[in-house]
């Protein structure tokens, strides 16, 4: 199982601030992870779509598309920062 | 190296912060406070959200960066979280080295960094009652860039 | 513009300074301060002397200045003279504006023209008794000449 | 007469921090007054020598060594400055 967390208006439109879930073995990369994200209902479908850049960490550290998720236990999806 | 990283949703007395970096050896010691501002007149409040855990990795790594960069003393970072009004503090960065130009520096690049490589959000609420993440700005990220 | 300019042997706080200069619509406030080091371990105290009436007249030029490069919503310089010892403060240069790159740029900019551009002079007082006069550095005519 | 103004080190070295001159008519510019004061005594003639970087302000601005000294009221002089 792999803990899956959404921040700021991720988890607004997803309803869920974290979920455990069991991904399919095929995902390598975040940017596999994205695209198996968009086919878990409308939801996910508009947020993870192309038009909304949302970010990503694996394991607490700024993931890329190409990031690989193998054997990451933590991976979080949110807008671009704007702290500070 | 003194270094201070504090995520709280409490305030912070920014003289106290400063009085923490007069070290021995430190000449100069610089600071940046970022408060709510309300230009439009219509914000109620901002609330900052940020990711508990990675947020402290994420400042713990920009704090190393900097050191790696300047002969710094002390470095502090603090930022708040949860519902803040305009005027309020939100973030203080502040530095300390032997000489002003480490110090200065130091501090700009802290806040530049915080700004597109720390896990916080912001949310706008106004005065109607209405809500609306505010956007990642274009410009923050060439702020930090300008340091790559 | 909120403008402050202040010369005076007592001591001053950072945090009101810096409390003071959170104005309305300011987003950003930064602050340099400058204190006495003691390198050597033999300094017994700094001797801060100016010219009493130009200084003021320089002070008043710098801010002028400043505000004409950034968008200033406040301004503060505060020098200390007299007799100062090891960690005391001497210097303190500040600015509020809406955006942070103005505030910095602004702070760093006041504390590096107060260098060249203000008549002050300090000696330094041993422990052994002895007094010298400290010499201008070149580093700081640079630092200034930068901003030209 | 003009008010003459001494500080730091020059201060010390003449023993004065204000006099009050009546200064030779033919006196142009800075550089005439600082060349005037060598021929002072002993004292001035070290403290203005060459290799002393003698900084001036006329009527509390800053001067250069073509600055003319026509109706100033204030004249300063002393080292390079060393505040902040």
């Amino acid at each position: 199982m792999t803990k899956i967390l959404y921040f700021a208006w991720l988890r607004e439109k997803l309803g869920a601030a974290e979920e455990d879930v069991e991904l399919p073995k095929n995902l390598a990369t975040v940017a596999d992870l994205i695209a198996w994200q968009t086919t878990r209902g409308q939801n996910f479908a508009a947020a993870f779509g192309e038009k909304n850049q949302v970010r990503c960490a694996v394991d607490q550290d700024f993931a890329s598309k190409t990031t690989p998720i193998a054997g990451a236990r933590e991976i979080a999806f949110f807008p671009p920062v704007t702290g500070g | 190296m003194r270094k201070k990283i504090l995520i709280a949703e409490a305030d912070f007395d920014p003289g106290a912060e400063l009085e923490a970096l007069n070290l021995p050896g430190a000449g100069g010691i610089a600071s940046f406070t970022g408060t709510v501002r309300n230009d439009t007149g219509n914000l109620a409040a901002l609330h900052l959200e940020h990711y508990p855990g990675m947020t402290e990795r994420a400042l713990e790594k920009i704090v190393a960066e900097a050191a790696s960069r300047w002969p710094l003393l002390g470095c502090t970072i603090i930022h708040r979280v949860g519902r803040l009004t305009p005027g309020q503090r939100i973030v203080f960065t502040a530095a300390a080295s032997a000489h002003r130009q480490a110090a200065l520096a130091a501090t700009g690049f802290l806040i530049d960094w915080l700004k597109t490589c720390a896990p916080f959000w912001k949310r706008e609420e106004f005065k109607d009652g209405a809500s609306q993440w505010v956007e990642a700005r274009e410009s923050d990220e060439e702020e930090t860039a300008k340091w790559k």
